[in-house]
Formats: structure tokens, sequence, C-alpha cells
């Protein structure tokens, strides 16, 4: 294990940002932190908890470009529009998005792998950060996932005056060889005694002991015709607030846009399942209502994807959804409900 | 896929001269959708049409653009042509490429590209069209005439006569206008009255028309051939059906210190008047604002003198309604108010007076029973100063910039008919210009000056001063010999400024009419069109167009009266197809559209709709009246969901041109 | 990919009402009043069908200045279709000012039937007003300049 | 406030229990002590499960829609500022007075638990509050907040404790927020920068935006069946901004579209998971409005048109308007 102080911490990633595109937790004029491209101007914020938005934009952005076509004459040309092949080190990234990550793979990597997520993903080298001071939305644990032992390809924990790095992949060593010399030796003391503190906290947190495996049938049609839908579903205002933080969903639309008369170019954006207009084809809608709609969303979360996934939900507790839905709506209430419900 | 074809106009040389018209057919030929483009000489013309119904026949056109000159030209030419061979007429659109591109452009090369993208832009446009099918409407076989003065009766005359119903509606209490006040008139000196009155008796007496007076417009909604006009026939606290027109009532009256407005406040008049003998209908009124018995409750002398009982002072207002095909506007004219020109002396000196004022006096019905007398001694005048264009011909800012054309008629007439009666009296014509255009006018103004031996002074008088005798001084100056003039008249004569009757900016408003700047009102086409409003339905008869004297007013009339003929003889009026229509699946049924639609077309209608989600849901739509809609689509951009869109001129149709452009 | 300002010919788009500044166009022709070709018009029943969405969108598609034509105030073909186009204008063209974008770019004009030179006055004036400002870059798409 | 809710609870009871309505609007109590969701009650029994407390921000007159078009009468609760919002609805036709009946709810303001952990308290186990302090319980011991700090910034810009539709009361009203100094002085703030200021100012603020339409989901003034944005016939884009112009111009046109409509209840902001300062665009409009065309309060009546949809005959040109705003 190494370690730089937190003194010297910009000539740390003043040397990574040689080695890519730095991206890290950063603090934008309006105050929201979220991963930005690092350059010594701007300060990193790693003692926030989660960035506003999931790190999956990094991988899966809001928008990208697929395809340009154009016309000359009656030659039609297509072109695809790959992502640059720029490397980039992505820095800061918690336990649950991490883990997140994991998740999306099994979406993008599968067969038909998705080659602009693939492309991106595999320019992107992931240094993960332990979390010390989680938050009362924080539920990583219900998922199994350890706060303070987030993985990636390199590890870092923070403490109040250092940086403790710990090299996990090959491809984490690599770069950790060419940025030793910024760091010196260290024990895991520290950092163990750390990992202690922030379990402890945990533990006190209010969804301490909210666990999902095990406790929400896993039987499709049952849970698809629960009661609860109906009353839980009535105040949500079918935003898309919970996806598009949602460090997991990865729904997305394809669209069109006419650049001119003779180039029209192919781009996709997030899309989500709670939008009214998702999915729907020349014969309208295939879920017509809200109810519906909402309860495509957890159902897939809850029971479509760990029943093909082998148990893993499409939840990872990072509490966004917790944080942000305007009337307070959330996946742990879905997953309460469905639990104590008793028809299920 | 859509077959467009594209027609290049030359328009002989006027687009030719300076838009390469072949490389426009070139460049359209590329477009996606265009099947066929070819230029011509005049495409408007018999054989360019043919060329577009061969092109429609061989190449299956179904959508056309032609380049041309002005839509306001030739639309209609060439949907006309385009429905002749089987293609809806609103599949056509017309490329501006005369009068704005070719007309305003100099470099060939700048004006052929110009061209190119306006081509571009209306077959963007056209690719959106729809066929859109008009609507029929019943025609009211009833016109109404607002006015009562000679336009108006003119114009009620003619209409009655071609066989159709016609009500007038007048706001004084008699009909008869401003030409009834009139001594004589130019360039005959014939008696006003004596051409006038028979023509009001022949209104009166007329079976297709019904007289309204003492009456304003109070509601007017509905479209061309179906108006729905409310009227308010105000109280005249006398039952008209009982009154016999004795008068005894008017001379009783003891109220008497409200200026009689049809002798231009020369005389009083009692509370209770009629406003002259020759007043139709002949039956008096009450000005309640005048009237003691209405100010104090005491009084009633009317009521006690009257023979038969007709006074009735609870009469209230009567609102009646009733339809109308079409709709004249005779609001006539009054004269300026003096208050800016407060230098000429008017309303100081009793003996500084208005053309009217002189009418009256001049006339053996007036107060002085046709005495020239000075207003504040009682005596003849010696001399008489006129001075022309009070107010007219003004750019100062103080009065009206156009000029009132009747005036340097008028005051010849004046000058003449003084002199005629009062050879002793010297008359003095202060003029800028004298403009006598017309059959037997300019011979008529300078018998004035030749036989009458009238005093014509080119110069403007810039002050008229009355001392504590009330002898006036006139400072002016000649022009001509560039001296400065004073003079000492007995009286002043002041031949203001014609305006538009002080409502027609608020019927203007009612009528949906456009008005000018003065207040006149506009017509359609001040060439083709002039004697009709630019809203259909609506014609104009008379001085509420512009100034004109009572031959043009007469025959104006006639005009109209030929044009509302034409219209009411119509079983059926084809309605305009570019109305808004209401995507009912997405409307909200907020109703915001009600608010700006100034034709009351839309309302909230509850009914059984197909929601987004192909369910069925009964709930409140908005529906659009195509009949009552005229397209200005206000309702389109206050529809918060864009359900409101306008046929001919769609969301889409609008923004495939705004792309095309850009 | 800025052109030469000396050289910079803006895309101008002109919505006009059909009843007065659309004829005062038609006037300007008649009358051979010059306008630079910039001008390009876009016919509407009246000035109180234009959305502010058509004129947004014109400037995304490139337009570096859009001017809307109608009758004068009280002089509206459907009486009060201008007046509710003054309030709405009013409103965009203070929110454009807001936002930092664009608000010398977009004018409002009462052109009448009658008032072919003044058409042409107006529209020579607002093509040396967008020169002078430069092709328009905050409100325009980029993708539209590829 | 815990008394308040406990009249609720009886409210919502006898009202349920005499037959007056079907069922109650309320909200319900979640995870913590300060995410109260908005929520339906159809029986007595669930009625009990009725909180309010001072984290009760959301406006339920939204849901009135769903009430309306199911013809069920509905009991809703409704806080002062909440009033103008179901004005505003009636207004715009999108629900109907029948099939609610409103029962005026006292508020002392709404706090924010955004401020409370931007001012440092992390990891939140308990809130209470006491007059004006806010005390906040966490594993790293406790903070305590004066509750002006703590405010939302939509009851800063309070506006009054008057209810503007009610069919009762409930008990007593509570002393509103006594906000002083200019609700429009941030928009005076932008208003007064440079043109690039500004632009840079909006392009930083929008370019968080995620197109999420939470800004437009929980407008009372947006209600439309199908909103503009959804509508791939419509003039505007697509759900995604797919680059700065067309974030620009949703925000633009939003908030265009509720212009004259929305009474500035601050919701918008409020919601916002990226915090874009959209609020600001919102009352833009509304401070045009009253300087151009005369003071005007959406959702004060029912019935008063909007300024969009009238006129004066001597109003402002829009460049006399613009000009006149500094």
């Amino acid at each position: 294990m190494l370690k730089i102080t937190l003194d010297n911490l910009p000539k740390l990633l003043a040397a990574l940002s040689e080695l890519g595109e730095l991206q890290v937790p950063c603090e934008n004029k309006s105050g929201k932190v979220d991963f930005e491209k690092w350059n010594a101007e701007k300060r990193p914020r790693f003692d926030i908890t989660l960035t506003s938005k999931s790190a999956k934009d990094l991988f899966f952005p809001q928008v990208e470009d697929l395809l340009a076509f154009k016309t000359k004459g009656k030659n039609l040309s297509i072109e695809q529009i790959m992502p640059s092949d720029k490397k980039v080190i992505l820095m800061g990234v918690r336990a649950c998005d991490i883990k997140s990550f994991e998740l999306l793979d099994k979406v993008f990597l599968k067969d038909p792998v998705d080659t602009y997520y693939k492309a991106r993903r595999e320019n992107t080298l992931i240094i993960g950060m332990a979390c010390s001071e989680p938050e009362e939305t924080c539920f990583c644990g219900s998922f199994g996932i350890d706060a303070t032992a987030p993985g990636g390809d390199v590890t870092t924990w923070i403490t109040k005056d250092a940086l403790y790095w710990q090299a996990n992949t090959e491809a984490g060593k690599t770069l950790t060889e060419k940025v030793a010399d910024l760091m010196e030796e260290a024990e895991a003391s520290k950092v163990e005694e750390q990992a202690a503190v922030t379990k402890a906290v945990l533990e006190k947190m209010p969804l301490a002991n909210f666990k999902v495996a095990g406790k929400i049938p896993q039987d499709e049609l049952k849970t698809f015709n629960s009661k609860i839908w109906e009353e839980i579903s009535a105040g949500c205002l079918s935003c898309c607030t919970c996806t598009y933080v949602c460090p997991t969903c990865h729904c997305y639309d394809i669209r069109d846009y006419a650049v001119s008369d003779n180039h029209t170019e192919r781009y996709r954006c997030w899309d989500s399942c709670l939008a009214s207009d998702f999915t729907k084809m020349a014969h309208g809608n295939p879920r017509k209502t809200k109810v519906e709609r909402f309860r495509q969303r957890y159902m897939h979360k809850l029971v479509y994807f760990p029943n093909n996934n082998e148990g893993d939900f499409a939840c990872v507790g990072c509490g966004r959804c917790l944080q942000k839905c305007p009337v307070n709506l959330n996946i742990v209430k879905v997953a309460k409900a469905l639990e104590v419900s008793e028809d299920v | 896929m859509q077959k467009i074809g594209v027609f290049v106009c030359w328009c002989g040389s006027n687009i030719a001269g300076t838009v390469d018209v072949a490389a426009v057919v070139e460049a359209v030929k590329k477009i996606p959708d265009v099947a066929y483009a070819v230029d011509y000489k005049y495409m408007c013309s018999e054989e360019g049409q043919k060329i577009i119904k061969d092109a429609v026949e061989e190449y299956g056109l179904d959508r056309i653009v032609v380049c041309s000159c002005s839509p306001r030209m030739h639309e209609a030419t060439f949907r006309k042509c385009a429905e002749s061979i089987g293609i809806n007429p609103y599949m056509v659109e017309i490329a501006n490429i005369r009068e704005q591109c070719s007309w305003v452009l100099k470099d060939v090369k700048v004006a052929t590209e110009k061209a190119i993208q306006l081509a571009k832009a209306a077959i963007a446009k056209v690719r959106f069209n729809n066929p859109l099918h008009p609507g029929q409407s019943q025609v009211v076989k009833r016109a109404l005439v607002i006015g009562g003065g000679i336009a108006g009766i003119q114009t009620a005359l003619d209409i009655a006569d071609a066989g159709y119903k016609v009500d007038i509606l007048e706001k004084e209490p008699t009909i008869g206008g401003k030409m009834a006040q009139i001594d004589k008139t130019f360039p005959t000196l014939d008696c006003s009255a004596c051409i006038l009155t028979p023509k009001m008796v022949d209104a009166a007496c007329h079976e297709n028309i019904t007289i309204h007076t003492y009456s304003d417009l109070e509601a007017v909604s509905g479209y061309v051939g179906n108006f729905d006009v409310t009227i308010r026939k105000k109280a005249r606290s006398v039952k008209a059906d009982i009154c016999s027109g004795c008068g005894i009532c008017t001379e009783k009256c003891p109220a008497r210190k409200t200026p009689s407005e049809f002798d231009e406040g020369l005389r009083n008049r009692g509370a209770i008047y009629i406003p002259f003998a020759q007043a139709i209908p002949k039956v008096p009124v009450i000005d309640r604002e005048a009237c003691l018995k209405f100010k104090t409750g005491k009084c009633g002398v009317c009521s006690i003198v009257c023979p038969n009982g007709a006074i009735d002072y609870t009469q209230e207002d009567e609102l009646i309604t009733e339809k109308y095909g079409a709709i004249v506007l005779a609001t006539g004219f009054e004269l300026i108010d003096l208050e800016n020109y407060g230098n000429l002396g008017y309303g100081r000196s009793k003996n500084v007076i208005t053309s009217m004022q002189l009418e009256r006096l001049t006339n053996a019905a007036g107060p002085t029973e046709g005495h020239l007398v000075c207003p504040a001694s009682g005596k003849e005048p010696k001399s008489v100063v006129i001075v022309s264009c009070v107010g007219s011909r003004d750019t100062s800012g103080r009065g009206k910039t156009y000029c009132s054309k009747v005036c340097c008629m008028y005051n010849a007439k004046h000058a003449m008919y003084i002199r005629e009666k009062y050879p002793n009296v010297d008359v003095t014509v202060f003029y800028i210009d004298v403009r006598t255009p017309g059959k037997g006018f300019d011979e008529f103004q300078r018998r004035a000056v030749e036989e009458y031996g009238v005093h014509y002074v080119r110069g403007q008088v810039g002050k008229i001063m009355s001392d504590k005798e009330g002898n006036l001084t006139v400072f002016a100056s000649d022009l001509n010999s560039g001296r400065h003039l004073m003079l000492n008249p007995d009286l002043v004569v002041l031949a203001c400024a014609v305006k538009p009757a002080k409502d027609a900016r608020k019927l203007a408003s009612m009528l949906t009419a456009s008005i000018d700047t003065n207040d006149f009102y506009v017509e359609a086409h001040p060439k083709l069109r002039p004697v009709e409003s630019p809203t259909a339905g609506i014609f104009l008869s008379g001085m509420c167009q512009g100034p004109k004297d009572i031959p043009e007013t007469v025959s104006q009339a006639g005009a109209a009266a030929a044009k509302v003929i034409g219209l009411l003889a119509k079983d059926k009026l084809m309605t305009n197809p570019c109305t808004a229509k209401c995507n009912e699946q997405i409307c909200s049924g907020c109703l915001t559209c009600t608010n700006v639609c100034p034709y009351g077309a839309i309302s909230g209608v509850e009914k059984e709709v197909v929601t987004l989600n192909g369910t069925r849901e009964k709930r409140v739509v908005a529906v659009v009246n195509e009949a009552l809609c005229q397209g200005c689509g206000a309702c389109t951009v206050a529809c918060p969901s864009a359900s409101m869109d306008l046929q001919g001129f769609t969301n889409k149709q609008i923004l495939a041109e705004v792309d095309a452009l850009c | 990919m800025l052109k030469d300002a000396a050289k910079f010919e803006p895309k101008i788009v002109a919505f006009c009402c059909n009843w007065c500044s659309y004829a005062g166009a038609d006037g300007a022709g008649t009358a051979r009043k010059n306008y630079p070709a910039n001008v390009k018009i876009i016919k509407v029943p009246c000035s109180c069908r234009v959305n502010p969405m058509f004129i947004l969108r014109a400037f995304q598609r490139g337009a570096d200045g859009v001017i809307l034509c109608g009758c004068h105030p009280g002089d509206c073909h459907y009486s009060t279709g201008n007046y509710y186009t003054r309030r709405r204008m009013a409103l965009l063209m203070s929110m454009l000012n807001f936002m930092g974008v664009a608000e010398d770019r977009f004018r409002v004009e009462w052109v009448s039937a009658a008032e072919g030179a003044k058409f042409a006055e107006v529209m020579n004036d607002f093509v040396v007003q967008i020169t002078a400002l430069g092709e328009n870059v905050k409100l325009r798409d980029l993708r539209c300049k590829k | 406030m815990q008394k308040i809710a406990e009249l609720m609870r009886a409210k919502a009871v006898e009202l349920l229990q005499s037959s007056k309505a079907e069922r109650v609007l309320a909200w319900r109590a979640g995870e913590f002590f300060y995410d109260n969701a908005p929520a339906a009650f159809n029986d007595v029994d669930a009625c009990q499960e009725i909180v309010y407390n001072e984290f009760c921000p959301a406006n339920l007159a939204k849901y009135l829609i769903e009430a309306t078009k199911q013809q069920k009468k509905t009991v809703v609760f409704l806080k002062p500022c909440d009033t103008y919002g179901v004005n505003q609805l009636l207004k715009d036709h999108r629900i109907k007075r029948e099939y609610f009946y409103a029962v005026g709810t006292p508020c002392s303001g709404m706090l924010d638990v955004k401020k409370i952990k931007e001012l440092g308290a992390k990891a939140i186990t308990q809130i209470t509050c006491e007059d004006n302090k806010v005390i906040v319980e966490t594993p790293y011991g406790t903070k305590e907040f004066a509750k002006e700090e703590v405010l939302l910034d939509k009851c800063m810009m309070c506006k009054g404790n008057e209810y503007k539709i009610a069919d009762e009361e409930l008990g007593e009203k509570l002393e509103p927020i006594q906000f002083v100094g200019d609700r429009f002085a941030a928009v005076k703030a932008i208003e007064a920068m440079s043109a690039e200021e500004r632009f840079a100012f909006w392009q930083e603020e929008l370019s968080k935006c995620i197109r999420c339409n939470a800004c437009r989901d929980i407008c009372p003034a947006c209600s439309c069946e199908q909103c503009i944005f959804d509508n791939q016939e419509a003039p505007v884009g697509g759900k995604a901004a797919a680059d700065d112009v067309e974030e620009q111009l949703f925000h633009l046109i939003r908030a265009y579209h509720v212009a004259g409509r929305c009474v500035g209840c601050g919701e918008c902001a409020r919601v916002c998971p990226q915090g874009v300062k959209l609020g600001l665009l919102n009352l833009k409009f509304i401070k045009d409005i009253n300087q151009f065309y005369g003071a005007y309060q959406a959702g004060e009546d029912a019935t008063t048109p909007s300024p969009l949809v009238s006129y004066k005959e001597n109003d402002p040109e829009a460049e006399e308007a613009v000009q006149r705003r500094g």
C-alpha cells in the first residue's frame, strides 16, 4: 500500500492527468459536485460521498451520437461515429458506483455487444475510493457491497492527512508504477481503522437493517399482480429523475436529427420506462398507465434483473433516488411495501 | 412519394430580367420529390396554365409550386387552375420571386440565389399541404346600414329597391345627417333640404327599410352572411307609436338652456326636442340630462301638454337583436375640435364661427331665418373673412395632414351666397391652394371671383384678435405680394377640417374593420375594391372612408349597395378552409384559446375522445366553429400543448419553411 | 468556420402577416425599393400566428436575425391579433436578453400595407444591424454548422 | 405541527365517515423524518398514517386532476401557498370544483434538508424543530440551526397565510414567514450583468440539466394531457438535451409556456435534482409581466385571464418594454 499526503495530492492528480483524461468529483460554479475533467484550477471534492449524477455518464452519456447518414445525389453513405479513443482515468468512484459498472457490463457487454459502451469502458481506468462518511440514505450494504472496500483497478482511501493507494488489477499496477515515485510506502492499519469507524456509523443508519435479497418474492407473476402498485404509484409524478440519477438504469431512445437536407445524425439519449412515450410504437404505448410504467421500473430492478442475472438486483444502494425524488418515492419504499404486502 | 411540380414564371422581363429562371428550374429539379420543373414567359396566361395542366396529367403531379408574382396577385388564379385539373386548390404554394426578389434586387446572381431559396421554402411547405375543403354558410338576406345620413339613406334605398330588407341604424333622434344642416349645395346652389328630405321620406316609407333612430350598435358577432347584431334603442321617453309629432311639448318645455346640436349651438333647444322640422321620425326625444323632471323630479310639463299621453318617463333602453348578411358603414364625419387653434379666436369671440354655423345662419329654417348676422351683435356684418384649411393639410401636429376636400368648394359657395344676398358685404377668402377638381367646380369658383367679386388672398391667417368691444382684427400674410395684412372683419368663418365620426374607432373594433391612423375606414383595395372593408361582409359608404362631397358620397353609396346586393343575391357562401383545428386527442380542455379568439369561434365541448393510450375518455375539449373562424391563428400560440393548429399554416408547414430558409 | 466579417452575409427570416406587412413587402417590390437578399419572408395570416418557438427554431437552425412584422396595433385585420403578439414578443425579447442571447437579433416592427418604403427601410436597417453583430452562435445548434 | 397532524387525521376521518368524500390526499411518512411523500388514503384506518411536519413541501393540487378524471370526491389538504396552484388548475379547467373538498392547512414554513446537509449535517438520524431552532442528530453529534438558515427557498418568498380557496380551515392560521427584501433580487442581479456574463451564467446553469422533466411534472401550471416536449409533432426538441442549445430552448420554452400562469410556488427549482436555478426564469417572467402589464398574481383567483391572453391598447412595444426593464 502506498500513500501521499493531502498537501501533495495535486501533484498526484497532475501526474495522473498526464497519463489520460483524469475525471474526478469537482464542484461546479453552482455548487454541484459531479465527475469532471480535472485541471489545476479545479478543486477535487473527495470529501463528498456521492456525486450528484452517478458515474455511469462516463460510459453511457446522456446523449451520444451513433452514426451519420449523408446523401449525395442518389448515393447514401453511412458513417459510424465512435467515441474518441482517449484514455480516461476515473478517480474517486465509490463502491456503489463501481458495482454499477459491473451491472451495466452485464447489459452492454453481453451479446450483442454495445460497441460504444465497450469502447469507453475499455479506455477507462477506475480508481475507487472508500467511503468514510456515509449518508443516511446509503444502503449499499443491503446488496452486499462493502463501502470501505470499493475495488476498481486501484482502491484509495482518504484520511485526515493522506490518501492511501492500493493497486488491484494489472492495469492498476501498471498505472501505479508510473506514479509510485510521488508516493511512499504505508501500512494498512490507518485504513483498517477508518473502515471500522465507517462500518460502525453505517450500522447506526436508519437503513442498516434493510435487506432486499430473500425478502422480495421473486415470483414474477405474483409480484406483478400485487395490489401495492396502484397505491404506491399514486404519488409518482412520472418524471425521470430517479432513472437519470440511477447508476444502473440504462434505457435509451434512438433518434434522428436532420442537420441539413442531405445530412442526418442518429443519436441515442437516456430514456426512462416512466416516460409516457417509452417504447411507444405505431399502435401506441404498451404500458398505458402510470401504474404499469411505475411497476415496470421496480419489477425490472427487483425481480426481472435478478432473475436474469444470477440474483444481482439492478440497484446498488447509492441512495440518489432517495435524495432526489421530488415527492420522496424511492426503491426502498417500494421494496418495503412488497415485503409487507401479504398478497405477494 | 410526393410528386411536386414547380413552375417558374418569367413575368415577361419582370422576373426573367433579374432572375435566371432556367437556373431556378435546374436547382429545384435536384430537390427530392420534385417530379417536374419548367419555366414559361407568363404562367398566369392561358398558355401558361395549360403547361401546368399538361404537366399534372403527364407526370401525375399532386402538388404545385408556382414561382411568380405575389400570391396576393395570382394565388387564386393558380388555385383555380389546379382545381380544374382535379388537384385540391390548397395543394398550391406560391414562391413570390417578383415582388420579393426581382423587383427589389439588381444583381442577377444574388436574385437568382434568393429565388431558388424562396422556391425551396415553398417546396418545403407544400410537402405538408393537405387538401382543404371550404365549408358553406347561409346568407341572411338582410343588410344593416350604420348611419342615416345621405350615404346611409342612399345605400339603404338602393338595397331596398333591389328587393332586400335593410335596416338603418342612426345614433341621432332623426335621420338626415350633416346634409340636413346644409343650406345649399355646390356647384348648383340648389337647396340641400329640397333634395334630401324627399329621400328621407322615401326611406321612411319604403316597405323594405326599417329605421332605428336614437340607437347604438351594442354588439356584433358572426361573419359575412351571418352577422348577429344587437342594437340598443335608447329610451326616447316618448312613445313613438302614440306621438303625433305636433311639437307642443317642445314649445312648452321650460328647460331651454341646451344649445341645439342641429343649429350648431346658435340657439338653444328644449330638453324635449325634435332636431328640425322635417325630422324622421318626427317624434321628440327627451334629453334626460337637461330635463328638469329627470334632474329634480319636478316639472312634467310635456306630459301635461301632450294631447296623446305619449310622454313616458319610465321608458328604458331596448335591446333588439337581428341577423344580417351584410353591414354597411356610413357613419359620416364631424368637424374637428378647434382647441388647438386658439390663435384663431374661436370660442373667445362669438363672431368667429365655423362653416357649418354659417350654413345655419344662412339657412331660411335656421336660427336667424336666413338673415346673415354677427352672432355677438345680431347685426348684419359689413365684411367677412373666410379662412381655408383650418386643421387641414396641417403637418404641424395640431390638425390633420389630409385635405378635407370639400372646403374650397363650400368656401366659394359661402362667399357667393353672401355676396348674392348682401352685395355690400365684403368677402375675403384666405387660402393655401384652391382645389377645385370636379365637374363644373372650377367654373363655380371662378364665378365667385369674377362675377361676385370675392377677394381671394393666397396666404395664411396667423392670428385673430378680439378687443373688449368684440371688434376683430385678422393678422394674415399675403404670399403673392409678400405683405402682412391686418383686416377688421365683422365675421370670420373658419373652414375647419373634417374628421371621421367619434365612434368610428369603437365601431371598427366591434366589426373588426380596419381603420387608418386618422380613423377613416380602410378599403380592401384603394383602387379595385374601394367600397369594401378588408373584413368580409363589411362595406363602406360616404365620408367615413375619406373626405368626399355629396355627389361622390351618393355614387359611393350606390356602389356599396351594389356590392351588398351582390352578396345578398347569393344563397350560400364558401367559407375559408384555412381555419384552426383542434387535435382532440391531446387537447387538455384548458380553453386558453377561447380567450384570444376574436370571433368567439372556439368553445369547450364535453365529448368522448380517444386518449393517447388508446382508451376512451369523456372530457372537455376545444371545438372550432369553422364558419366563425377567420384563421388568424391566435389560438395556436395560446395553446400550451400545441393541440390547436391552423390549416394551411400548420406548425409543420411554417417550420418547414423556417428550416428551408435557414 | 467563422466567415470573414467583411463578407459575412447574415441569414434573416422575416415573418410577415398577410394583410399588412406582406402587402407592405409587395409594396416595396412594386415601388422597386431595394433591400438586401438576406431577408427571406415567411407569410403568416397574422403576426399572432407566430409562435415564439418558430423564432427560436429559426435561430437554432442558423438564422442570424429574425424579424416579425405585423399590422400596426389597432389596425389588425383580425382586430386584436397583434395586441397578443406584442405581449408575447415583449416577453420573449426580454427573456432572450435575460439569457444573454440574441435580443438584438430579434425585432418586431409594425408595417402597414401602405408602407412599402418603410418595409424596405426597416429591412435595410435590420440587415446592417445583424451584419454588424456578426454570426449568431449563441442560439445556433452547432450541429447545423457541420 | 404535531397538533395539526392530529387535526388532519381527525378531519380526514370525519369527512370520509360523513361520506363527503371518497378519499383523502395528504402526506405519508417515509424512511427518515424528512421524506414525507404525497399519498392517497382511501379508508378511515389508512388515515391514521397521515403525517404533517416541516417536511411536507409538495403541493397536492396536481393529484386532483386524477381525482377529477375518476370523478372521485377527494379531500385535499392545502397549505396557503398550495391554494394558488389549485386556483390555476381550476382556471385551466383541469380540475373540477365539485370533485374536491379543500381543507386549509396551516404552515409556518417548510425546511430544506439539502440546506441542512450543505451546512454540514451528515448521516442524519433525527430532526426536531422547536420554535425557531432546528436540531439535527447525527452519529457525529448534534447540530443546531436557526430556522431561517434552513428554510426552503420557496418559503423565503412566502405569499402569506391566506387560503385563496378552501372549504374550511384547520385550526388557527400560523404566522407566515416574514420575508424581508426583494423577491426579484436574484433576477435583478442577473439583469445587471453584461450580456456575456448572463450568457455564461445560463450556459453553466443549464448545462447541468439532465432533462428529467421533474420541473415540469411538479408544476401546477404544467398539466397538459400531453406536453409539447413529448409530442413528436410539436415544434420543439425531443426528450433529451442533445446539445447546449436544446437545453437553453427547453428551459426557455418551459418557462415561457407557464408565463402568466406560473403561480411562483418555486416547486420547479426545489425538485431539480441538479439544482439548476430554473426558478429564476419563471421569476423573470413574473417580474416582466408585473412591470409591463401591471401587477398580476396567477392563482389569486380562478377566473382572471392571464396577462398573455389579454392586452391593453397602449401596451409597451417589445423593444420599449425591454429597455424599460432596467
